[in-house]
Parts: structure tokens; sequence; C-alpha cells
């Protein structure tokens, strides 16, 4: 995309999520915050799945260590908003290590082992009670406020953090490290040898793909105040980001969050709409998808306009 | 020292009993390269048949093995033929992400169709004591039978022509067509086996784990390990990766708590893949 | 003189939008060893993956013995009696060599006569008889070669279609299988040899096309067109 | 004669208990254009592969400027100017053929900036011949054209050393005299070139110094042609008729 | 005309889906049954009560979502809080936030219930009451029990009972011969029970899920592991349980919240205990369980703070049903300082030939302890 229209998409895109308190009521806030949640979530990804092409299932593991290391932080007296740089911190640290020990792998391996990771994140931290109170989970301190304030505020938070995460990822696409992880994804050998620092591009890809997710995980702890280890580390909120991601294309720089807004909004209309049917009906919208958009939601852009697309 | 003996005749049951869940889904896996996340709804599905038959017309589990066998053959080959053949060649994530959308369509529909009440075979067929270890007779038959599948599989593999063909067309397609093989068909078949062996540890599995829309999650879970452990794609592999599992979960469970023995089973899968990609039994290039 | 066993008129192919064979005409009698030659990209391998019918023609007609197979599936042309050992040799990972061998003979049901063919191939080729219990892969380039001319007349074809013989061995090891294909041809065998070594494709073969851009640009006996002084400077200069 | 500027010494490598490389010594001079043959198998990939640090040697020492670099990563070997192509062509096939170059000198290059990076990769785009079709998705090349890509993508790395892995192989004789051209420019501008193929035209057309591997042991390190006629050359690789036949050229 | 809208985030798919569909039956047999009447009871007026649910299939971060739509979008003055503990939370933290009034029916552990919420109410009673009784029963009934082994699911509910008993039991002077947890998604109890058995404990006492304690038991048996006295929270108050189990219930001792033996009396739609089980039977043609007890009962308790507060103001009603003290046929309600339902004497239950027998309290009992049958 061209940086005019793609900066205009941007704002629009973000000013509509952010508008959302002035035209419509606390759910609709609520759905708003929830798009900019997966928007981060997806978006992050993307730096491992979408530029580098390695398919991480390690969202949920970084998403419910945030939660956890930001909750435990305000547990213990830090102030929120501290101990969500302290979550998304501590957490792109971890990342950083594991990648460098998890990256040697690679293809259908490396998606394994990075499942692997969400499903040992949620067995540690519900077999080590003394710290994380186990299957009780934890409760966080409430924040104060009507809930319309909250609301706002915390949609405001996620926005930040999409803000962020897209923010670096334009950076990054234009950048050395862009370049570098697009050669990877091609062809990594050929990347080695045209002089990639190969690990270290993957690790700081992978850890590009914690650190929001922590961040979003820790605020989102904060928001529902409580979190337990089975609704932390799920394994469906990593594929789900996939999706996600899938649906608006993956290694573009919106089509992720596009995807997350695309996904959560039929998520809603389905769910509303047919109870007993709506996981199916999510299901076939997934494998119709699969066929007639193999490209994502942005392909559809190049379709109806040949000649628009950059 | 009985309880060691015990301890591992259990792990040694439940790694059979792994083994037979793990094989289809590792073929596929090496075979055609897909991921099948459908995996676990098809063991459930296999039970569910082999449940409801039992229940409402009092067929004994061993007589619907053929045709749950056959059944849920047939459902795999046209799943196969019909959608995922036409995506075959996509990256890793392409195929995965259509098999999870399969997945959730079946899922909701036998939730749908058979509720979430857990279900369960009880054959009552007592306990064999050999000195200080018990062997229940049902998981036993249960493990006989998952190893019978197991063996049987193997020799197909191994010695028919359509063995050397689904091998053939995992290593090199556009070679094995040359060899006359059609390789959408021998495709359609590897998924059928996978959903075939599927469905068969689902009935394995009704007259011994309850049967819900629940667990689908776990048994994928479980295969996915076993396939790591011990080598994709290969019949050997997934006997070994089972009965690896099953006694390190065994063992696990009994030294450091049931807590833990999952928490093993993990470890054990992340550090074989670091150290040993290939897994126990796998031959270089199956990955 | 009789029907040729192979004989493509006008047939054009390509991959796609991508248009390679530009109306082929070609020839092959019973028990000849006919070679095609040409520049890299001319079409030499999709003309195989056509007759083979890996890829459907767009036009012309393929006639084997009398019928058309032009578009039919691999395995009924195979059937019928064409065998293609492909580019680069591509034996199946993981499976012995004997195996290799065997799934030559996929298609065929007559196990005594299978066995005896197998016996066959590891006589023409006896390394590949000590090394059965192999994997495939894991031979040299010259015996991988080996073992998939093997696979390909182990479907005991009518013609045998072989491409690049050389590509990637050593010159030894091409004198080598050269003289093998000359045995196999005494023994009855059509042989149709797709080679870039033009020297040791004339010296192979008694019959030669040469390709040009998914044309036939010359055809005429070995020993001549490699006594042409155009042909030579063209293609011919070590 | 000043220090090769690449030296093996002692070099081994073994598969599990297959032993690919067996003591293998020799230097390359700065400048020098050596021909690398050997029967297939013999270890000529492998080498190239342990000197770029794809593959860790077993034994030995690797040096190269003086340096032992046994231990390199294979991007480090890329940033210390030790280029190599690969045996079966390796583009990043979405990329234009432009942006695979500009890869080249982005990262093994040391181009500061990702615009200088597509500069530098213009101009060996041009050297090499293939600047009309820069906007062209790797993917769709001909081989020979993607041959020419690999060269084109080593030289934006300013290579001290570039080991050319049978990147004639599969080319046709109008098509590998201009690759003949090429290398011969690329050996003149100063780089050190080996080169692995089994062409005899190639390699005696352009090495003056010939090194035979077989059975992963250096079995001969001369000049071409008293490699040619060397008789355990003759019996493990060209074989007699070759031999023969390469004879009569050069008489005739 | 102004209706009373109550709003239920529930399981009605995914793995609560059985519990969610329990809770979903007793309350609209309430709702039926009281617009019947013409609605509740509000200061001069009656209004009818329109119940909004929706499935949140069993995911946390769903229940929280809906309980957020049911407040904003479909303006529900109540919130009926879905089964468990860990789920009850979640929508506790939302009603606490907008100042709803929440009331839990399947949520008995303390820790939901000492946040300091408001808003949060909880029909049951501590589950701390269950063990200290049932320790005590048992002992009296087999002085010669002195070792007991534990084994809970690593859940909020189950993983406190396993602690409440072995704590219970240290205190009078049973020694915990084993005591683990283990993890949800656990298929397979083979290893723990083998060591359980190597221990050779009087008293077998094992938590979790109806679908785990099916296989526990069922496990036992294989592996040839009894004990005179085996328990299984809450196992036998569910009819699954019995009739996945059949015969191999027998023996298997419990504790619920309620029981429909019980008789007690009180205002609301259904004057007795009977009443509520005769009308219970004939429609769903089973036996209710604490579950429908406790949820029917729930809705009392928003139909006495009404009636009490005779309008519709949040805070008033708030604190009417802080101040609530009835009796229904459920037993009587009365919230403690943090809202949950206070301590009784709860029914210690046992299955005779497959049937459900009551132990204790002496009030209520219909039968003698018996030991585990071989
Ligand atoms: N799978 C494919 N998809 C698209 N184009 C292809 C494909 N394979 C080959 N081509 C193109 O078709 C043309 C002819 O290729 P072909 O392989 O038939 O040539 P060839 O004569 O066998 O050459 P070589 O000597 O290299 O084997 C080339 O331009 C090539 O790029
Ligand atoms: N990664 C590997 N693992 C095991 N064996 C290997 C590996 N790479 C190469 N070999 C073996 O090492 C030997 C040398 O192989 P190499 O590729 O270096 O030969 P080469 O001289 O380049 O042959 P060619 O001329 O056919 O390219 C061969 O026997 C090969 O099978
Ligand atoms: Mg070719
Ligand atoms: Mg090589």
């Amino acid at each position: 995309m061209k940086p005019l229209p793609l900066y205009a998409s941007l704002v629009v895109g973000l000013a509509i999520l952010a508008a959302a308190p002035l035209y419509g009521d606390n759910y609709v806030v609520r759905t708003a915050a929830i798009v900019a949640m997966y928007g981060a979530l997806a978006t992050s990804w993307n730096f491992i799945g979408g530029f580098t092409g390695y398919p991480s299932f390690s969202t949920a593991a970084f998403f419910g260590l945030g939660a956890y290391v930001g909750a435990l932080c305000q547990r213990s007296g830090v102030p929120m908003v501290v101990a969500w740089a302290i979550a998304s911190v501590a957490v792109a640290a971890f990342a950083a290590l594991l990648g460098g020990i998890l990256l040697r792998l690679r293809g259908h391996y490396f998606a394994i082992g990075s499942i692997a990771v969400v499903e040992l994140c949620r067995l540690i931290v519900s077999s080590w009670s003394s710290l994380t109170g186990g299957g009780d989970g934890l409760n966080l301190p409430l924040v104060q406020g009507t809930p319309e304030d909250l609301m706002r505020f915390f949609l405001m938070v996620m926005l930040v953090i999409l803000a962020a995460s897209l923010l670096v990822t334009i950076l990054v696409d234009r950048s050395r490290l862009g370049f570098g992880l697009r050669c990877i994804h091609q062809n990594e050998d050929a990347a080695a040898m045209v002089g990639v620092n190969t690990t270290a591009y993957k690790v700081a890809a992978y850890t590009l793909s914690a650190v929001f997710c922590a961040a979003a995980g820790a605020t989102y702890a904060s928001w529902t105040g409580y979190i337990d280890p089975t609704d932390s580390f799920q394994i469906v909120l990593t594929v789900k980001v996939v999706v996600m991601a899938l649906l608006g294309g993956a290694g573009t720089i919106l089509g992720p969050a596009i995807g997350a807004a695309a996904f959560v909004l039929l998520e809603e209309v389905f769910w509303a709409n047919f109870i007993d049917w709506n996981r199916a009906i999510l299901g076939l919208v997934i494998v119709v998808l699969i066929f007639f958009l193999p490209g994502g939601l942005l392909s559809l852009r190049r379709r109806l306009m040949p000649g628009g697309a950059a | 020292m009985a309880i060691y003996l015990q301890t591992l005749v259990n792990g040694l049951m439940l790694g059979a009993l792994y083994a037979c869940l793990a094989v289809g889904f590792s073929l596929v896996w090496g075979v055609l390269n897909v991921i099948n996340m459908l995996h676990g709804s098809f063991i459930i599905l296999g039970g569910y048949l082999t449940y409801f038959a039992w229940h409402a017309y009092g067929i004994h589990p061993v007589i619907m093995l053929p045709v749950v066998a056959a059944l849920m053959f047939a459902l795999g080959f046209a799943l196969q033929r019909g959608l995922i053949n036409k995506v075959v060649s996509a990256p890793v994530l392409t195929t995965l992400t259509l098999t999870f959308g399969l997945d959730m369509i079946l899922y909701n529909a036998m939730t749908y169709f058979f509720t979430a009440t857990p279900r369960r075979i009880t054959l009552d067929l007592g306990a064999i004591s050999l000195g200080p270890i018990t062997l229940p007779v049902d998981r036993l038959l249960g493990t006989g039978l998952a190893l019978l599948l197991t063996l049987l599989l193997y020799a197909v593999m191994r010695g028919s022509s359509i063995g050397r063909a689904i091998v053939a067309v995992r290593m090199d397609r556009m070679a094995a067509e040359l060899m006359g093989i059609r390789t959408d068909r021998i495709y359609a078949i590897t998924f059928g086996i996978g959903a075939l062996m599927a469905g068969a540890a689902g009935v394995v599995f009704a007259t011994i784990f309850p049967i819900t829309t629940n667990v689908t999650g776990i048994w994928l879970g479980k295969a996915f390990v076993v396939c790591v452990v011990g080598g994709l794609g290969s019949v050997p592999g997934a006997l070994v990766g089972g009965l690896v599992l099953g006694l390190v979960e065994s063992f696990a469970g009994h030294w450091f708590g049931p807590q833990q023995a999952m928490t093993a089973g993990f470890l054990l899968m992340l550090v074989l893949l670091l150290t040993r990609p290939t897994g126990l039994v796998g031959v270089k290039g199956y990955e | 003189m009789a029907e040729p066993l192979l004989s493509l008129s006008g047939v054009t192919s390509g991959y796609g939008q991508i248009q390679v064979l530009w109306g082929m005409d070609l020839a092959v009698n019973a028990g000849e060893v006919v070679a095609l030659v040409g520049s890299n990209g001319a079409g030499k391998s999709t003309l195989l993956r056509t007759i083979s019918g890996q890829l459907a023609p767009s036009a012309g007609s393929i006639r084997f013995d009398g019928t058309e197979i032009g578009g039919s599936r691999p395995d009924i042309i195979l059937k019928a009696g064409i065998a293609h050992v492909p580019e680069g040799r591509r034996l199946f990972r993981g499976l012995t060599v004997r195996d290799n061998l065997l799934l030559g003979a996929y298609l065929r049901t007559d196990k005594q006569a299978i066995a005896d063919d197998l016996e066959w191939v590891f006589e023409l080729f006896p390394i590949l008889r000590e090394r059965q219990r192999q994997d495939a892969t894991t031979l040299s380039g010259g015996e991988q070669q080996m073992c998939a001319v093997g696979r390909g007349i182990m479907s005991r074809p009518r013609l045998l279609m072989i491409d690049e013989l050389s590509l990637g061995l050593s010159p030894r090891m091409v004198e080598h299988l050269g003289n093998a294909l000359v045995a196999l041809n005494k023994a009855g065998q059509t042989i149709l040899l797709v080679e870039q070594d033009v020297m040791t494709a004339f010296e192979l073969s008694n019959r030669a096309y040469i390709v040009e851009n998914g044309r036939v640009a010359r055809t005429g006996a070995s020993a001549e067109l490699a006594r042409d002084p155009t042909v030579s400077d063209a293609y011919l200069s070590i | 004669m000043s220090d090769p500027i690449l030296r093996l010494e002692g070099v081994s490598k073994t598969f599990g208990g297959l032993k690919a490389l067996t003591d293998v010594s020799f230097g390359l001079n700065e400048g020098e254009v050596v021909g690398l043959i050997g029967p297939n198998g013999a270890g000529k990939t492998t080498l190239v592969n342990v000197v770029t640090g794809n593959l860790r040697r077993s034994s030995g020492r690797i040096m190269f400027e003086g340096e032992d670099v046994g231990l390199q990563k294979p991007y480090q070997a890329a940033r210390r100017g030790l280029a190599r192509t690969f045996q079966i062509v390796q583009p990043f096939p979405a990329m234009t053929v432009l942006e695979n170059v500009t890869a080249g000198a982005l990262f093994g290059g040391g181009a500061a900036s990702v615009g200088d990076a597509r500069d530098k990769a213009r101009q060996s785009l041009e050297f090499v011949g293939l600047a009309p079709l820069a906007d062209r998705p790797a993917a769709n090349l001909a081989l020979a054209a993607r041959k020419r890509l690999e060269l084109a993508k080593s030289l934006a790395m300013n290579p001290k050393v570039l080991m050319l892995d049978e990147v004639n192989a599969g080319l046709n004789s109008s098509e590998i005299d201009g690759a003949l051209d090429l290398i011969r420019k690329i050996a003149d501008s100063g780089v050190t070139v080996l080169i692995i193929e089994h062409l005899m035209k190639v390699v005696l057309s352009l090495s003056k110094r010939l090194l035979v591997l077989h059975h992963g042991q250096l079995i001969a390190d001369g000049p071409s042609r008293e490699i040619v006629s060397d008789e355990r050359v003759i019996e493990a690789y060209l074989g007699q008729k070759f031999a023969a036949r390469l004879k009569e050229m050069h008489h005739g | 005309q102004e209706v009373i809208k109550i709003g239920a985030p529930l399981a009605l798919t995914g793995g609560l889906a059985d519990e969610g569909k329990k809770q979903d039956i007793v309350w609209k047999m309430w709702v039926e049954k009281v617009n019947a009447a013409g609605g509740l009871q509000v200061g001069d007026k009656k209004m009818k009560v329109e119940l909004i649910e929706y499935d949140y299939q069993s995911e946390g971060q769903r229940a929280s979502q809906l309980a957020e739509k049911l407040i904003n979008d479909d303006k529900v003055q109540f919130l009926f809080a879905p089964f468990g503990s860990g789920h009850t939370k979640i929508v506790a933290g939302v009603g606490e936030r907008y100042q709803i009034p929440t009331i839990a029916c399947v949520a008995s552990s303390e820790s939901v219930f000492d946040q300091t919420f408001k808003h949060l109410f909880g029909t049951l009673s501590p589950n701390g009451g269950m063990t200290t009784a049932m320790v005590k029963l048992f002992k009296e009934k087999y002085p010669e029990t002195k070792t007991i082994a534990v084994l809970g699911r690593d859940d909020v509910f189950p993983k406190s009972m396993a602690e409440g008993i072995a704590k219970a039991a240290e205190a009078q002077g049973l020694t915990v011969a084993y005591k683990e947890l283990y993890p949800v998604g656990t298929m397979d109890h083979a290893a723990a029970l083998s060591s359980i058995k190597a221990t050779k404990p009087d008293w077998i006492y094992i938590t979790g899920y109806t679908q785990d304690l099916i296989l526990a038991r069922k496990q036992m048996q294989d592996l040839g592991v009894t004990a005179p006295i085996v328990t299984m929270v809450t196992g036998p108050s569910y009819k699954e349980f019995t009739e996945g189990l059949g015969k191999l219930a027998n023996g298997i001792t419990s504790s619920s919240w309620w029981h429909h033996a019980t008789s007690y009396t009180g205002e609301g739609v259904w004057p007795t205990t009977a009443a509520f089980y005769e009308e219970f039977k004939a429609k769903t043609g089973g036996d209710p369980d604490y579950v429908h007890g406790s949820c029917a009962a729930a809705g009392e308790v928003i139909a006495d703070a009404l009636e009490r507060t005779g309008s519709l103001d949040k805070a008033k009603l708030r604190d009417a049903i802080a101040a609530t003290d009835i009796q229904t046929f459920y037993g009587p309600i009365k919230f403690g300082p943090n809202g949950m339902n206070l301590p009784r004497e709860l029914p210690i239950i046992q299955v005779q030939d497959e049937t459900i027998k009551v132990l204790a309290p002496a009030a209520i009992k219909n039968a003698d302890m018996i030991a585990m049958p071989k």
C-alpha cells in the first residue's frame, strides 16, 4: 500500500474505534475495545507469522503470562500502569529467551513447539499455587470509577496498544529488520547466505510478537478483575488470532487488524442470532474464506480495483 | 516394588491407547502435510456412534468396530476428496485453519445432537489379578485392540503396495504420479485411514473414557505429543511415542503427583523437539 | 513402414498461461533409441511430461501404439506402456532401493513376472543388488540414476523415456550408464532420451531431434547430425 | 607469494559414520581462479558448506585472511566476504530480482540503508546483464537468468572469495559462454573464485589450477593440464573415454 | 407495562453445558409460574418477569462480555451468575461495577465472596460446613477410620473441598496419607489411584466434575482400589453420576447443599419442598438436585426484595437483598456480611441400591450409612 492511503485508513480505523462512546452504548464501546485488543494480538502475531513466516501459536502464552505478571505486580502494590509496563517487559524478555531455543525449529515442528508452550504455561501456572493461586485464579483490585468511564478508559488503553503495535509494524516494514524478516520468510538458508543474522532477526520478531500481547493481557486482567489458568491460556485464543490474521491478510500491515475486526464482528452477529449454531456458522465462514479469499480480505481490494493495488 | 510394576503396566496400557489415538493423525500429517485439527472430534464421533449403537440397540462395541471404521473411512475420504484436497499444497497455516473451521462445524453439530453429557459404555468385565498387579479386563481388551489395529496398519504400510504408494506420495508427489499412482486418491485414502483410526480409537475409548465433546481438545493435544515424541508419519513412530508418553505420564504421576503428569509429557515433547526433531524413531527427511 | 510406436503431431502444451510447446511433431519407432537435444528451457522436459500425462496437451494428438493418449491420466498412460524417468531422478526417500524399484511396478499385478524383472534389473545394475536394503536417497548420484532407470524398467514399458541422463554425473558415471542403456536397447527396449550433453546423446542414439523454443528445429540420424558443422557449432563445443 | 586468502588445514567432516571430508588441506591465493572437481558425492558441496559455516567442520582449521573462521555462522561468512552460490539455486521467490540483489547488498555488502543497497543492487544487475529484468519476480526467471541472479546477489555482497557450486549445470552452450565471460569479469575485478563443476569445458577454460576430491580426500592439486592426465584422476573421475576425448582436443 | 428483567449468562454449550441447562430449566419454570400468577408484587402493582439468557459457551471472557451486554443493551435489573465459582467471579465483577445485584446460585467457595463485592449474593452455604460435619459423622460411625487419601481437581471448588477435608480430617485426628491435585484435562487417574492403593487408606475422598468422578470410580474398580469409605464430591448429587455408573455408584458418599428429601416450608411460588419436587418431576421426569433447588430459590430472593422495597430503585434493592431473611422450599436464606447464605447443616448423602439416601442431618435422615460394598 502506498504511504498515503495506508496512513489514511489507519487513522480512520482508529478514529472509528475511538469514537465508539459517541455513537454507541457501553456494549458497543466494549466491542470496540475487544476489536482493538484482538487487533493488537493479530498485529503482534504478524511479526513472526506474517513477516517471518513462522507459524507461531504462542499468542495465548504471551497473553496469559502478561495477565499473570500484571496481576501479581498489582497485587503486590505496584500501580496499575506500571504493572502493565513490567508485564510487557518481563514477557518480552521471556519470549526472547524462549525464542532463542524454539526458533531453531522450522515449519510444523515450530508450530507444535509454540503450541506446547501455551499448554506448559497453563500447567505450570496452575500447579504453582503458592504464587499464582493455582486453579483458584487471582483476583485483582477492581478499578474505581463509573462503568462508562472505565469502559472508555480500557478502550483507550487497548487502542493505544493497537496503535503502538501498528506503528512498530510500519517501522519494521520499512527497515532493515523488515527486509531481513521477509528474506527469512522466503528462504531462510539463502537469507543466512546473504548475511542476515537469522537467529537474531527471528528472535527479534518473536519478541515483538510477545510484547503487545503481554500488554493486552495485563490490561485485560485489570479490566475483568479475575483471571484463572484455564481462561488465560486458551489454545482457542491462539488459533483464533491466527485465523484473524489470515482472514485479513498475513504479512500486510493493516490486514491482521482488519481481519480481527471482521472476525469479532462476525462472531457477535452469529452468536447473537444463532444461539445453537454460532460455532458451526463461524466454522463455515472460515471454510468459505479459505476457498474464496485465500489471500485474506485485503486481497479483495486488489480484485475489486485492479490497478488500485500498490 | 508392586507399585512400580503396577505403574509400569498402567503406563503401557495407557500408552497403547495413545498410540492408537495418534497413529492416524501422524499419518495424515506426515503424508498430506496437513495438521488435522478434526482428529479429536473424529475420535469422539467414533465414540458416540459406538455409544448410541450400544445404548439404543445393544450392539457390542467389538461388533461396532468395523462398522465405525468403515463409516469414518468414508467420511474422511469424502472430506479429503471434496474439500481438503483443493488446498492440500497450500502452506501449513491454510490447511490448519481449514480443518479448524471444519472442526468447529463438527463439534457444534455433535454438541447439538448429542449434548455435552459425558457418555460411557459399561462392559463390567472385571479385572485379572496377577500377583500384586491388577489388570482391568476392559482396558486390557482396549489395549489389545489398539495394539492390533496399530500393527495391522503397520503391516499394510509396510507390505502392501498401497502402503508403499502412501510413502511415495508423501516423499515426492510428482514422481509418484509417474509410477501410475493417483495421488489425489492416495491422499483421500490416507485421510480416510486417519479418520478410520480415529474412529477405531473412539470405539475403544468409549468403553474406557467418558465420551463428550469437551475432551476433543485433550485428545488432539495427546496426538500432537505422541507424534513429536515418536516421529512423524510412521506407524512405529506413533507406537513408540504413545508407549513412551504413557510411561512418562504414569511414572511422573506416581513420583511427582498427578499435577505434574501432563507437564512431564509436554516437557518431554519440547525437549525432544529441540534435540531430536525427527522423534525417537523418526527417519531423517520425514519432517 | 509400419506405424511408429509413438507419434506426436502438432502438440502444444504448457503451464497454465505459459505456453511452452508450439506444435511438436515427433515419432519413435519400436526398437529405436531416439534422442531429444536442445537448449535449456527449450521444452524437452515439458514434452516428456505431456507425453506421460502430467500435463495435458492443449492441441494436437499423441498416439501410442495406434491409440490416442493425449490428455489421459498418468496411470492410464503408464498402463499403456510408457514409463518416464524424471529429471533429477526423484527417488523416494524413506524407502529402500528395492521398494523404490517395486513402486515402478505399482500398476502391475503379475507377482511372478515382477520378481523376474527385479532380478533382471539387478543383473543390469549389480550395485543395486548390493544396496537393495539401503534408503535409496543415500546412494551416490550415479547409483541413484541407475535406480531411477531401473524403476522405469520395472513397469515393463514398451517405451522408456529418460530425462537428463547425465545431469550432475561425473564423466565416468555417464560412460557407465550409457553402456547400460545400450545393453537395454539390444534387449529390445525402445528409448526416448533427453540429454543436455549433445555428444553423449548422439553417441547413444540412432536418431535425434533438436528442439528449440518448443518446436523441432532439426531431425535426422544421430551420426549425420554429429557431422553437420552447423549443429556442432551451436551445440557441440565442449 | 603472499599468504593465501583462504586456507584449509586438515579439515574433516563426518556425518554419523560417513566421512564426507577427510583431512583436506589447500590454500587459495588472492585473485586466483581454482577449479574443484570430483565424482558425485566426493564432498565438494560439503566442502563449501563447511567453509561458509552451513555445516560445522568436525576437525581442522579454516583460515580466512589469517583468522580461524571454523566456528562462524553463515551470515558471518557472508559479512566477511565469503560468498557462495547454491548447487540448487536459492532465490527469494516472491521478491523481485532487484529486491533479491538488494538483500545481498544490504546484509552482506554492509550498505548503510535500504536505499543505498538498492543503488548498489542496480549496479550488480547491470554488471551481470539482468538490469532489464529487475522488476520481475524471481520465481518467474528461466534457469539461466536465475543462475545469473545468484551471481548478482553474491556480487552485491562485495565478496573477497566467491565459491560457485555448479553455476553452469543445466545451461546450454551459448548460455555457458555468457556465464564464462561473466565469471572472468568477476575474477578480473580481483575476486578469488572457486569453481565447482562437472563440465570440464568450463573448468578448464577458467582455471589454471585444479583440486580433485575423491571420497572426501584431496587426491590432486596442481596445474590443470597435468591434473587431467593424472592416472588417478582419470580412474576416479574422468573415465578413459572422456580422458581420451580431452587429449584428442588438446592435440587437435 | 414495565417488566422486571433478569439477565443470565449461561453455559448452554461447551464444557459446562449440562450444568447450564439445569439452571435454564428451573429458571424458566420459576418465571412461568410467577407470570402465570400475574407477576411479582412491587409496591402496589404486579410486574411481569422477563428472563434474558445468553449462551457464553463456557468461556470466561464471553461470560463477562455477555453480562455487560445484558446490563447495557437489555437493561436488566438483576443478574443470575452462571455455574461454578470461577465464572461466578467473572460475572460478579461486572455486576459490581454496574451496581447490579447478582445472585450466585452455584458458587460455594468463600474465595468468591471475600472480595468485598457489595452486589454479590450467594444462595449456597459456605462449603466449609461440608467437611467438618462429614468427618465427625464418619468417625462416629466407623471409629477405626485412621487414614484418609484425598485427590482433587485443580479448580476453584473441587480444590477448596479437597483442602477443606484434609484440614478437617487432621483436626479430628486422622492421618492424611495422600493428598494431590490433578489438573483440568486429566483423562487418566491410574497413576494417582495406584499410589493411593499403596497407602491402604480407610477413607478415599475425591473431588471433581461428574466426568472426572465417573472415570475415577471406574478406574478404582479396574485397579481394585477401594476403602471402607469412598466419598466423591459432588458426584452423587447429580443424577448423571448415578446413571453413568449404575451399580458402581453404590456405597459412595457425598455432601450436598440441598436434597429433595428435606422438607422445608416457606414463601414463594413453591410453598414446600414437596411442591417443588412434584412439579419438577412432572415437568422433567427426573429428580431435582441442589443446582435446581438453589437456582429456583434465587428467584425467590429477588421476589422478596422487590416486595419489601416496593420500587425498582437500584440502591434500595441492593440493601433489601442484603437484609433478606426468608424461608423457602430450599431452606432458610439469610445473607452473611460477605453475601453468602448463612451456614446450616448440610445433607450428607450416600448411594444405596442406586438411589440417593440421606445420612444426616438427623431431621431428614432416611437411611443408615453402609460400608462400601466389596
Ligand atoms: N512448473 C512450471 N511452471 C511454469 N513454467 C515452467 C514450469 N516448468 C518449466 N517451465 C518453463 O517451461 C519452459 C520449458 O521448460 P522445460 O523444463 O521443458 O525445458 P527443458 O528443455 O527440459 O530444459 P532443461 O534442459 O533445463 O531441462 C521454460 O521456460 C521453463 O521456465
Ligand atoms: N547433511 C548431510 N547428512 C548426511 N550426509 C550428507 C549430508 N550432506 C552430504 N552428505 C553426504 O556426504 C557426501 C558428500 O556429499 P556432497 O554433496 O558434498 O557431494 P558433491 O561432491 O557435492 O556431489 P555432487 O557432485 O553430486 O554434487 C555424500 O555421500 C552425501 O550423501
Ligand atoms: Mg528438462
Ligand atoms: Mg554438490
